[in-house]
Parts: structure tokens; C-alpha cells; sequence
């Protein structure tokens, strides 16, 4: 927390620390924290309590009784149909495809993003447009069309097949944050790097790379929720064996058994959600900073 | 002129221009190829088999525009097209506004703005599955806000939006803000971090108010920033399909249908792929007809000085 | 044989024309300055000569080698930015050796040549640090080293200095120079500073609209400018300009301004026929004479002080003459002030005149 | 991220030591609420127990909505599971005809379906071309109305027997507090209550010109005009339902929060679970109590096209499994479900399972909308019910919407 951020604030300073405005601002700030974070609060709260507590309480009350048997259901015993298996079998599942698709899809965007920034050529302009009109098609769209692409060539159902998949969604968006990176990296370094007899590859890991950490931390955090929170693809292009954690989380929530099990579904979506929101708690700095770098200009 | 080397008679030849610089060219195929194949193939794919009869499969039977004539007769295809309208039109300006608020609010030196920024952007982390379970968890007429200001002694209290066709969407529309809001507020803490501390003390100097700054100094000057904030929420409103179906799956009734939804259930719940690519290609064509000028200007337009 | 050779260079973007059949002979060992104002394409030459700008038509040839589409690595040349474009993750010596590395040199070598370049812009002690703890004035000189370390035939400067403040811009210039002739390379500089020009090259290229203007000597550029342009642009203050008639009188030739007539008998015409015409008459304030010197110029006037700004070594003057303010140089000792009646002389050998049409020297 | 890669190459290695043998045999269905699952269960024991594959659960939750997509498209991408549930009739055609479904018609032979499976219209449903090409699980009819013992008595009325009694109660149990009318607020259990309303007001011919002859003129007239008028008016009556999944209206007639629900004989499952009895904790009526007849609808289960041939072998199995007589019976006394064979004896079956059994083998059938319309059609229908029973959209125009529908059905 000592360390002060390198981008300083360049707001008017408030003069006064008790001033009026200060405590509107600080006022203000406040219920609007609020606001937010009332569902954590009710999603943390209901997933503590017991099915009759529920039931005669309101969402907002505390626990009366804190019991931890929802997370264990969760986690371990929800059922979906006849597996009792929780939101566990997923998790792992989740992790697989996190990674070769998070990896991948960067790596191929950064890319793009570098070759469009500084080695246009004809026609180069004219893709990168297409790509960010297609970040507006709403995947369902896509769905079909895609599928038979898959089908046509062989990764239908393969890992593989959904890995692609990730890296063509989130190309549109991360290809413009690269793009804007690099077009803001000074041309005369890219310039003086081929005076220097650096090629395309050279200049990229020798010169640009090196540069371009803060636009990798938010490519990455934006990838990991994103395909972290997918269910469309998850759930059309792997199996059973292979179902992400955000079907299982589906199902659980989705399997009415008798009555809705609000605090199993929740400690459930709490789960779920964990990973995401340990990667924003831990890198809300970088984030920032590497929007300041990636989004911003261009 | 016999005697010139080798070497030199390569380098005074023009090169075929497609050979120039080939490995940037060889480095963006996975671009082109998404570009091309997927996103312009799928769609002319799609817009192809709008055009014909097909069913649970796509076949070439053409029928014109029969589902096009349908889709604009069809009453919740028009409620969809409002209730998007609706939620677009209050999701883009609101959103705009509370991150832009927020953001220069926590631009004012404040103290603890990792934890207010923390807390503003979480809610991004959670997927629309989750926002939408969670708010209607709250918005529950049972046990939820409107249960509990009763139980606080406003016995007449009615905040049931989930179950009330008329004001349904600004249920949707809340869990969005909340989702959101805080991606845009930090592009937009973002983009005034980078604004130059001297036009605070030009500002200043000039006798400038704090909030007619912002209003004719700064947000003109964040043109870059409010368009990559517009790019992200415009293309968020057009996909809203997870959270409705989270939250109140189209209901009460059809009163909170999306075009998204639309799609989807034409083509794999009545299985009617024809008139599910109608309405795609529908929304393909407003997202166009919006999106290429701009994005020509904007991208296409530029040439190096 | 020339040490750079541009042949009939065409630049366009889209419909753009940047550069238009441009011809340019620099010869070995030359220092040779662009100068215009921005936007003249005076940048844009020394990138396509660099090879980081596809030209659209004519030909780039250094060391008698066409290479006019070789790589920019491949042309024998080292260049240095204006924003010094130094690798911010490397460190200095890093940044020197980069280029060497990436030729595959032997590691000794590259040590050797390092050693040497930072030798000569003694940078020694800074080998080991990172460009973001350097000042600009050793960020500069470590991008010059950086094209020093090529032992290139041709170095491209891209208005190098322009980001350096005053005083140590005057001081990288002098060792500019003296580099230069230590080295004895071919040197291409632009700039948008007449003074930097003036004093570097040997000689000046006039840059306006994509085209050379002029590409002379620094003397012959500042006394005897091609045309309106030039005139105007070089020289600081600048060129007081009248507008007014040429006419033969009696066998010599007069130029007849506003409320004046100055007898041209000692300029040297460059055209033999001038005929009768309307024309520019264009007189440097240091060329306009005041005091005893007055008396003896072809034209002498009294007029009134308007303006006094001193400038230290000499004091600029304004006065009305010819129906409107000029500019006139005077000692630096100077106690006029305004309203105080001043004598001044105009002499027709340092006066240049142009076509009003074409702006062209007569 | 060492253990990643060892749980995953142990994972494989154990699929491929298995697949030597005995084949995995992947299940998809939406069956997924307490009943469902408990009756999925016989199924996957059964085939677990009998034969030397193995079960693989692929259920989806929430409802055919969300699984069909996921299904279609894992068959049309060519990469399909071993067998799934599909509502049988019209919606698989297509596959059948693109190739992309097992012909299951010597299991069929061999296991004499066709004599066995009552009512034969079963397996006409499962039949393209003179092939088979599903296995029928079992018989579901829609036209039932749950009714809750502890609700009327706590509002100290007598169970009605018939929906105009039901009707006539529903004002006393409000006054106690009590939601008359449970109703889910899904597009499909809408439609199912009109449907199931429309036999009871209409009748049974009314109904046949409009749902199979698509004759919109009977849906313009006196008789459908009735049907609308009296689903506005239970409309009223589920006014203060609010839930959205079907077993969460059952639970509120389970609970005594409701009165009565209008849903299909699976809504039986749910009461089991919950130990309730039929006759002491709820009645069942089917035809509403107005006309005793139910529709034939059912589950299937498809086979799609594999080239692994123990996969092949292991589909076969299931298929003859799942019409096997004892697996039908631990099925559908889980599931509250009809039996789709008439040979077997169901005298464990409750009060209302040998109601149902009983106008089964009296011959009061209906075909199911499923066979009778296109899903294009029945969605069309849903969603104006979804708006009709939501809004307060004035019962002629809704039929008039309807007359629409019908008259450019297929």
C-alpha cells in the first residue's frame, strides 16, 4: 500500500481534509461501495446459512447459525443427475483449458497486434476492422457456422477445437489493446531497431516484449475471466469428463432437487468465482496501469 | 552496366509488393484467416441460410424473404428489438456516466483508492451467470430488498422488478451496472491519469469550476479513451443474452426478451435455423450499419505522416 | 564518385505526393544538411534513404551500391532519432551492441568497437547503466554512438539535437563537428534550425513541398538565395521585402518601390535580359547601413524610429521605410529610441532581387 | 502444475486400459430434478450392473432449452455422445434423414417392439421410412391437475373433484393466504396448462381439428373462445406465482402454499421424493376432472452414428435395455411415469399411476403436440402463452394471435 502508483493522480486536489467536499466525496464513495458490495455481502452471508434460516430470514441478516456444510456441498456433493460430485470435477477441468487457451490466444494477438502497428501493409487495416466488427457478433451467431468449421477440420470435440475457439473470440479486443500498445511505443525504436539489422521476430522478442508487460497483465486477466466465466463453448465443445467448472456450476444451480438450495447455489457461484476475483484483488495496480498503456491511447 | 554484381541487380529490382516484408504477412494469418474465414464466412454463411426454409439443418431451399417478413411480424422479435433498445440506450449512458463519475471522484488524491477501485471492480471478475443468480437473489419479492424495507416498517414498499413486465429491464439493468460499471471506470481513471497536471493549473489559473473543467476541458480531451470505453459497452449491450437468461430468463412472460435470445431459441428450441439466421442477420446489419463508417474513420482512415 | 546518390525519387501516400522526382548527389565525406520547416518531407527523404520508407518510384544509391530496396540493416548506414530511440530494457552497452549482435560479429570484436565508440563520446563510465538514468545530452550521445559502433560509410541524423536544451544543444553541435572531422563519414543531417545548419554543413539542401529548393554552400545559400523562399526562410531576423518595378534608366537598371528608387548598379543580375518587370527587392537587416556608412550607400533615407529590441551583441531596429515597418541591424551599443530620427542606407550589391511572378533570383 | 499433467495422463491412460474392454458409453438428458435423477439412476445402474460398459453422465441442467443446442450440435459437429434423450416426434427427423441416427430396427424385431409397446403410436413416433429409430422410455401425459390436501384444509374446503369446483374454491383460499393456482413461469408450462385446459373446456375433437388438422377456423370459434376465457381466468388465480421452474410450483402444492398445479404426471416424482401420499396428501386429477383422457407424449432415447464399434455394441444394449420389462418398471415407478410396455404388472404403481393406467388401457389417448406440430410452431404457441399468462393481454386478441399461429402452422 506504501507504494504510490507510478501514474499519479492529476485530479484538482481537495484542499482541506475535512472540507464539505471532502465529506460529500468520501460520502458518496462510500454508498456507492455499498452498492457493490452488497451482493458479495448477500452471496457470502446466504452461503452460511442453513436451508430454515433461509427460508423465515431475510437475505441481508446474518448468519444466526454459521455452518460451512454448503461449501462442502458445493465443493464435493452437489448432484447433477446422478453424479454427486460438486463444483471438484470441474475445477481441474477448468484449469486445462484455461491455460492453452489463455496462452494461446495472447500470444497470437500480441502478434497481430505488433504486425499492426508497425508492419502495415496492404489490406492489413482492412482485417483489423473486420476483426473488431466481429467483436460485436453475438457468439450464438457464430455457433453454428463454427461447428461445422470444426467439423470440417477434425477438432470438433477436441480440446484443441475449443483452445481455437477462445483464441478467435478474444482476438477482436485483445488485438486492439496490443495494436494500441505498440502503435504507443515510440516508431523511431522500432525504426532504429532495423537500422540495427533486427527482422520481425527479432525486434518483437528483443525490443517490444520486454516493453509490454503492463498490456500482458490486463490481456491476461481479461483472457483468464473470460474464459474462466465461459459456459457457451464449454459446455458445447468439450464432455462430461471435460465440463468446465462454470457447467458444473450450471447444474447445480439449475438441478432443483425439491427446493432451491440458495446457499448451496451460492457458495457454489462463490466458487466459481474465486478465481477471477483472486487475480483482480491481487493485480488491481497492474490492471490499471496496463489500461493506462493499452486502452487509452490510439 | 554488365559488370553490375548480382547483389546489386536484386536490389534495384522492385519486389513483388506481397513479398515484402513476408514474415509480418506469414505473422498475421491467424488474423486473416479469423478475419476472413471466421467472422466474414460465418457470416455470409449465415446470411446465405437466412434466406432459405431450414430446419433443425441447414439446406438451400431458398424461400426469399419469407423469415425476414415473419421476424418483423413476429411480436416478441419487436419486444426484443425495444427491451434492447431500452436497456442499450440507459446501459450506455449510465455506464459512461457512473465510471466516468467514479473515476474522477477516485482521481482526487483520495485516500484508500485501491480499496475503493478493489471493490468497483470486482464485479467484473464474475461472469453474467453469476450477476444474474445473485441479483435475483436480491431482487426476490420474498426475502429480498423489498421484504426487508418492509419489515423496516414501509409496509406499502414495492420494488419487485423481476415480476413486473413494465419495469423488468432496469432489474436486468441494475445487475449490468453492476457488472460493468468498473471495467469503464478504470479505462476512464485510466485516460485521466494520462491527462497533463498543467491543465488542471491552466484550469485553475482561468478560474475554471472543478466540474466545467471535467465537462469542457477533460472529457473533451479523453476522445481515445470514451471510444474504447464505447467500443467495450456497445458490443457488451448487443451480446446480453447470459445474464437475462441468469436472471429472469426473458420473463415475466416475454417481457425481457433480447434479440440474442431470440436467436438461440429459434434455432435450436423451435428449430428453425431460417428465421434463427434472419435475426441475426438482422442484428449483423444494424451492428453494421452503425460500426463500419465509424470504424473506417477511425482504423481505416489513418496513414502514417 | 558520390558517396549517396538519389535518383529520381517519387514518395506518394495514396494520393499524396511527399517527394516529386527528387535528385540529390552527396558526395563522399560530405556534411550535408536538409533544412525546411516541417512538413517540407525533409524527414521522409532521410527515411527512404534509410530504407524504412518504401520509396514509389526512382532509385537510392550509397557507395555507388543501388539499394534502393535493400534492407535498411543492409545499406551501410547508422542513424540517430531525434527522440534517441534507445532500447529502454537494455542497458547502454546493450543498446551499442545490439546492432553488432544482431550481424553475428564475434563477441571480441563488438567488445573492441563498443570500447572505441565510447571512447570517443566518452561514455565509459555510463556502459553499465540503463537509458532511464541517463540525462538527454548522454542519451544523445549514446545514439550516436549506437551508429557509431556500425563503422557505417553514411550517417543519418533526424534532427538529433532538437529535443536538448539550448545550451547543450550549441555543445553536442560543436562536437558534431568536430566528430565529423575526425571520422570524415558521410554525414546527413536534417533540421528545422538555420543555425545548426548553417554552422554544421557543407552544404545546405532547401527543402519546401517535397522539393530542394536550393543546395548550395551555407555562404552562397545566405548571400545569394535561389529564390523568394529561401531568402525569406534563412537568416534570422529575417529579409525585409518591397515590392516594386524594375526599369532601365539611362543603360543601368533602377528598382522603383513604394516611395523610393534605389539604383541597381552594383548587383550582379543572374539573367541577362531583365527587361521591365514587377519584382521583389530583398534587403538583410545587417545589410542595411546606418550612420556615416549611410552616406555612401546607393540610397540613403532618414527615417523614425518605431521599435528598439536589443539583442545584446547587436540591436534590432525597426523603422518606417518604403510605407512600411523594416528591419534594420544596428551596433549592439546602440541608444536610439523610439521617435528618434534614423539615417540609413541601402546598397544594391548585397540586395536581392526577385521575379514577383516566379519568386525566382534575378 | 506437475499434478495437472499427471492427473491427466493418468486419466487418459485409464480411459484407453478400459475402452479395451468395455465401452463408455456418454448419456446426455436434461433430467435433472429430484425424480429425474432418481429415475436416470435405474437406467444407469441397470446398465451398469447388466452389461460390462459403462455409464457416462452427461446430464445438463435446465431444462431442453439449454441441453438441446449443446446436444445438436455435438451430433451436426460429428463428434456425438453415445446416446441422448430427445422428446420424440417430430424433432428428429431431420438427423434421421442426414444419416446421423442408428437405425435401431433389429433390436426392435428381435426384442418384438412392436407388439409389446402400448400404445403402438409410441413407436410410429420413433419409426422414419419404415425404420426405427429411437427407444421409447416412457409414456408422459400432460393433462393433470395437483391438488393440495393440506392447502384446502387449512382453508377448510373440501379437495374439489373437477376444475369447475377447483374454480369456484379458489376465491376461500386466497382469503387464507393461499395461491389457488401454482404455475411456473416457463413459456412450455404456460402452454401445457392451455393445453391441458383446452381438452377439459373444449373437448376432445375441438382439440383434434385444431392441434392435428390445424384447422384455425375451429381455433377462431365458440369453443376456443371458452378455453381463452378460462385461461384468463386462471391466470387470476396464479397471479402470486412467482417461481420459475416447474418442481418449485410442485413444491408450493407439496408445501400447502398452493392450491393446485396444472403440470404432467412427472410432478408425481417430486411427491414421492417428498414422501407424500396419493389420496392422503394430494390428489391427482387427470383431464382436470372434466374429461378422462390423457395424451401419449414420452420420453426417447436416440442413438447417434459412432464409428467405434463397441460403442456400437454398447448403444444396442442400452436400447434393448431400456425397453427391457424390469428396467421399465424400476423407471417409471421413479419417475411417475407410464410404462411404454402393456405386458407388465404395475400393481406397486400409486393411486394415480393406475389412474393413468387405467385410461390408458381404456384407449382414451391423445397423441402428444410433440408429434403433431413442429417445435417451430409449439414455440411460436409459448411464447404467446409465455405473454398471455404474464400480461394482461385481453383473451380474444391473445386467441386471435393463436388463429394466426394455427393457420400458418406446419
Amino acid at each position: 500500500m506504501t507504494d504510490q502508483s507510478v501514474i499519479e493522480p492529476s485530479g484538482s486536489k481537495p484542499s482541506k481534509r475535512f472540507s464539505r467536499g471532502n465529506i460529500i466525496l468520501y460520502g458518496t464513495l462510500i454508498v456507492v461501495s455499498m452498492y457493490y458490495l452488497l451482493p458479495l455481502y448477500v452471496m457470502i452471508v446466504t452461503s452460511l446459512k442453513g436451508m430454515p434460516e433461509i427460508r423465515l430470514g431475510n437475505v441481508f441478516a446474518p448468519p444466526i447459525e454459521i455452518t460451512f456444510e454448503p461449501w462442502v456441498r458445493a465443493w464435493a456433493e452437489a448432484c447433477t443427475g446422478i453424479n454427486c460430485d460438486g463444483l471438484s470435477r470441474g475445477f481441474w477441468n477448468s484449469v486445462n483449458i484455461l491455460i492453452p487457451s489463455v496462452v494461446l490466444s495472447i500470444a497470437i494477438a500480441s502478434v497481430n497486434g505488433y504486425a499492426l502497428a508497425h508492419w502495415k501493409f496492404k489490406g492489413s487495416e482492412t482485417f483489423f476492422t473486420i476483426l473488431i466488427i466481429g467483436a460485436f457478433i453475438p457468439y450464438q451467431t457464430m455457433l453454428y457456422p463454427i461447428v461445422i468449421l470444426l467439423r470440417e477440420i477434425g477438432l470438433m470435440g477436441d480440446l484443441a477445437g475449443l483452445v481455437l475457439v477462445h483464441t478467435v473470440f478474444g482476438m477482436p479486443i485483445l488485438t486492439l489493446l496490443f495494436r494500441n500498445y505498440f502503435t504507443s511505443i515510440p516508431e523511431e525504436l522500432f525504426k532504429a531497431a532495423r537500422v540495427d539489422g533486427a527482422g520481425f521476430w527479432g525486434i518483437y522478442f528483443r525490443i517490444m516484449l520486454p516493453m509490454a508487460l503492463p498490456i500482458f497483465v490486463v490481456a491476461i486477466i481479461l483472457q483468464v475471466t473470460g474464459i474462466w466465466n465461459d459456459f457457451l463453448f464449454g459446455v458445447i465443445y468439450t464432455k462430461p469428463e471435460t465440463y468446465p467448472m462454470t457447467v458444473q456450476l450450471n447444474n447445480i444451480v439449475n438441478s432443483v432437487q425439491g427446493v432451491k438450495e440458495y446457499n448451496v447455489n451460492m457458495a457454489a457461484t462463490l466458487l466459481t468465482g474465486l478465481v477471477p476475483l483472486i487475480i483482480y484483488f491481487i493485480s488491481g495496480k497492474l490492471f490499471v496501469r496496463g489500461i493506462a498503456a493499452g486502452a487509452v491511447k490510439g | 552496366m554488365t559488370t553490375t554484381s548480382q547483389d546489386d541487380a536484386r536490389a534495384a529490382r522492385r519486389p513483388i509488393r506481397l513479398f515484402r516484408n513476408p514474415m509480418a504477412k506469414i505473422a498475421s494469418i491467424p488474423m486473416i484467416l479469423t478475419a476472413l474465414v471466421v467472422f466474414v464466412g460465418g457470416t455470409a454463411w449465415t446470411v446465405v441460410y437466412s434466406f432459405t426454409d431450414s430446419r433443425l439443418l441447414p439446406r438451400l431451399n431458398f424461400v426469399g424473404l419469407d423469415q425476414y417478413e415473419r421476424l418483423w411480424s413476429t411480436r416478441r422479435w419487436l419486444i426484443s428489438i425495444e427491451n434492447l433498445a431500452i436497456y442499450g440506450i440507459c446501459s450506455l449512458i449510465l455506464t459512461l456516466l457512473i465510471g466516468f463519475t467514479l473515476a474522477a471522484m477516485l482521481d482526487r488524491k483520495i485516500r484508500g483508492e485501491a480499496v475503493f477501485r478493489s471493490i468497483f471492480l470486482y464485479p467484473f471478475a464474475l461472469s453474467f451467470v453469476v450477476t444474474g443468480l445473485a441479483w435475483q437473489w436480491i431482487l426476490n419479492p420474498d426475502f429480498g430488498l423489498q421484504e426487508v424495507v418492509r419489515r423496516m416498517g414501509w409496509e406499502g414498499f414495492t420494488f419487485d422488478p423481476l415480476n413486473n413486465p413494465d419495469i423488468v429491464m432496469f432489474g436486468l439493468l441494475i445487475a449490468g451496472l453492476w457488472q460493468g460499471t468498473g471495467l469503464i471506470m478504470c479505462i476512464m481513471l485510466a485516460g485521466l491519469r494520462g491527462i497533463d497536471e498543467d491543465i488542471w493549473k491552466a484550469a485553475k489559473v482561468d478560474g475554471i469550476g472543478t466540474v466545467k473543467t471535467y465537462v469542457r476541458i477533460i472529457i473533451p480531451m479523453m476522445r481515445p479513451v470514451f471510444i474504447t470505453a464505447l467500443v467495450l459497452i456497445a458490443s457488451g449491450i448487443i451480446k446480453l443474452y447470459d445474464l437475462v437468461v441468469a436472471q429472469t430468463n426473458g420473463g415475466p412472460g416475454i417481457a425481457s426478451e433480447v434479440p440474442a435470445k431470440y436467436v438461440i431459441n429459434y434455432m435450436f428450441r423451435a428449430q428453425n435455423l431460417g428465421q434463427g439466421f434472419a435475426a441475426s442477420t438482422m442484428m449483423l446489419v444494424s451492428v453494421i450499419i452503425i460500426l463500419v463508417p465509424w470504424a473506417y474513420l477511425e482504423f481505416g482512415g489513418k496513414k502514417r505522416d | 564518385m558520390s558517396s549517396v546518390s538519389i535518383r529520381n525519387l517519387d514518395l506518394s501516400f495514396g494520393a499524396v505526393d511527399v517527394l516529386k522526382n527528387l535528385n540529390l548527389e552527396i558526395a563522399e565525406g560530405e556534411f550535408l544538411v536538409l533544412l525546411g520547416s516541417s512538413g517540407c518531407g525533409k524527414s521522409t527523404l532521410l527515411n527512404c534513404i534509410a530504407g524504412l520508407i518504401d520509396v514509389s518510384g526512382g532509385q537510392i544509391h550509397i557507395s555507388g551500391r543501388n539499394v534502393t530496396w535493400e534492407e535498411p540493416s543492409d545499406r551501410g548506414i547508422g542513424m540517430v532519432f531525434q527522440s534517441y530511440a534507445l532500447y529502454p530494457q537494455m542497458t547502454v552497452e546493450g543498446n551499442l551492441s545490439f546492432g553488432l549482435k544482431n550481424q553475428r560479429m564475434p563477441k571480441d570484436q563488438i567488445a573492441q568497437r563498443v570500447a572505441r565508440a565510447a571512447e570517443i563520446l566518452q561514455i565509459e563510465p555510463l556502459l553499465k547503466r540503463k537509458p532511464g538514468a541517463l540525462s538527454g545530452g548522454q542519451r544523445q550521445r549514446v545514439a550516436i554512438g549506437r551508429a557509431l559502433v556500425r563503422e557505417a560509410d553514411v550517417f543519418l541524423f533526424d534532427e538529433p539535437l532538437s529535443n536538448l536544451d539550448a545550451k547543450l544543444r550549441t555543445d553536442l553541435r560543436v562536437e558534431l563537428k568536430a566528430l565529423h572531422k575526425q571520422l570524415k563519414n558521410t554525414m546527413i543531417y536534417v533540421t528545422h534550425d538555420q543555425v545548426e545548419a548553417m554552422t554544421l554543413a557543407d552544404r545546405i539542401a532547401i527543402m519546401r513541398d517535397g522539393k530542394i529548393q536550393q543546395l548550395d554552400t551555407p555562404s552562397v545559400i545566405y548571400g545569394k538565395p535561389r529564390n523568394k523562399y529561401v531568402a525569406d526562410f534563412i537568416g534570422s531576423p529575417s529579409m525585409n521585402f518591397f515590392e516594386g518595378d524594375l526599369s532601365a534608366e539611362a543603360g543601368s537598371c533602377v528598382f522603383e518601390g513604394p516611395d523610393f528608387t534605389l539604383p541597381l548598379t552594383s548587383y550582379e543580375f543572374e539573367t541577362p535580359q531583365i527587361g521591365r518587370r514587377k519584382a521583389w527587392l530583398g534587403l538583410r537587416p545587417e545589410h542595411i547601413v546606418t550612420g556615416e556608412a549611410a552616406a555612401a550607400a546607393d540610397l540613403s533615407a532618414d527615417t523614425i524610429v518605431d521599435i528598439v529590441e536589443p539583442m545584446g551583441s547587436d540591436t534590432l531596429v525597426w523603422v518606417n521605410f518604403g510605407g512600411k515597418p523594416i528591419r534594420v541591424r544596428t551596433d549592439g551599443q546602440s541608444d536610439l529610441e523610439p521617435g528618434d530620427t534614423l539615417r540609413i542606407g541601402l546598397q544594391s550589391a548585397r540586395a536581392s532581387i526577385f521575379d514577383h511572378q516566379s519568386e525566382d533570383r534575378l | 502444475m506437475n499434478t495437472v499433467w499427471k492427473s491427466l495422463l493418468t486419466g487418459t491412460a485409464l480411459v484407453a486400459a478400459a475402452s479395451t474392454q468395455a465401452a463408455e458409453l456418454e448419456v446426455t438428458h436434461w433430467w435433472t430434478s429430484g425424480g429425474e435423477a432418481a429415475a436416470v439412476a435405474e437406467f444407469a445402474d441397470a446398465f451398469n450392473g447388466q452389461t460390462e460398459h459403462t455409464w457416462v453422465d452427461g446430464a445438463i441442467a435446465g431444462s431442453g432449452g439449454t441441453a438441446r443446442p449443446i446436444i445438436i450440435s455435438r451430433i451436426i459437429g460429428g463428434d456425438p455422445m453415445g446416446a441422448t434423450q430427445l422428446n420424440h416426434g417430430r424433432q428428429a427427423e431431420e438427423l434421421i434423414e442426414a444419416g446421423l441416427l442408428t437405425d435401431l430396427t433389429d433390436v426392435a424385431e428381435a426384442q418384438n417392439w412392436r407388439e409389446v409397446i402400448n400404445p403402438p403410436s409410441l413407436l410410429d413416433a420413433c419409426t422414419y421410412e419404415g425404420r426405427i429409430y429411437c427407444a421409447p422410455v416412457n409414456i408422459h401425459s400432460a393433462q393433470w391437475i395437483w391438488l393440495s390436501h393440506g392447502a384446502f384444509d387449512a382453508a377448510g374446503l373440501e379437495v374439489p373433484s373437477d376444475w369447475n369446483e377447483f374454480v369456484a374454491a379458489a376465491p376461500t383460499l386466497m382469503e387464507n393466504g393461499i395461491v389457488p393456482l401454482a404455475m411456473g413461469q416457463q413459456g412450455w408450462q404456460q402452454n401445457l396448462a392451455f393445453g391441458t385446459i383446452t381438452i377439459a373446456v373444449a373437448g376432445i375433437d375441438a382439440w383434434r381439428e385444431v392441434s392435428v388438422n390445424r384447422n384455425a377456423e375451429v381455433a377462431a370459434g365458440p369453443e376456443y373462445t371458452a378455453v381463452f376465457e378460462a385461461v384468463a381466468d386462471a391466470r387470476e388465480l396464479a397471479r402470486d406465482s412467482n417461481v420459475q421452474d416447474w418442481n418449485l410450483a410442485t413444491n408450493m402444492v407439496i408445501t400447502g402454499q398452493a392450491g393446485a398445479q396444472i403440470m404432467g404426471d412427472w410432478a408425481q416424482g417430486e411427491f414421492q421424493i417428498a414422501g407424500q401420499v396419493a389420496g392422503e396428501d394430494y390428489t391427482c386429477l387427470p383431464g382436470l376432472g372434466l374429461n378422462e383422457i390423457i395424451d401419449t407424449g414420452g420420453d426417447a432415447f436416440y442413438f447417434p452414428v459412432v464409428e467405434d464399434a463397441e460403442v456400437q455394441a454398447a448403444q444396442l444394449e442400452l436400447a434393448e435395455l431400456l425397453v427391457s420389462p424390469e428396467v421399465q418398471v424400476s423407471f417409471n415407478l421413479a419417475k411417475g411415469s407410464l410404462p411404454v410396455r402393456g405386458d407388465i404388472d404395475l400393481s406397486t404403481a400409486n393411486d394415480c399411476m393406475q389412474k393413468g393406467l387405467e385410461i390408458l388401457a381404456a384407449g382414451n389417448v391423445l397423441p402428444s403436440g410433440d408429434m403433431n406440430l413442429s417445435a417451430d410452431t409449439q414455440t411460436q404457441i409459448e411464447d404467446l402463452m409465455a405473454e398471455f399468462w404474464s400480461s394482461d393481454l385481453p383473451a380474444a386478441e391473445a386467441q386471435a394471435r393463436y388463429v394466426d399461429i394455427i393457420a400458418s402452422a406446419d
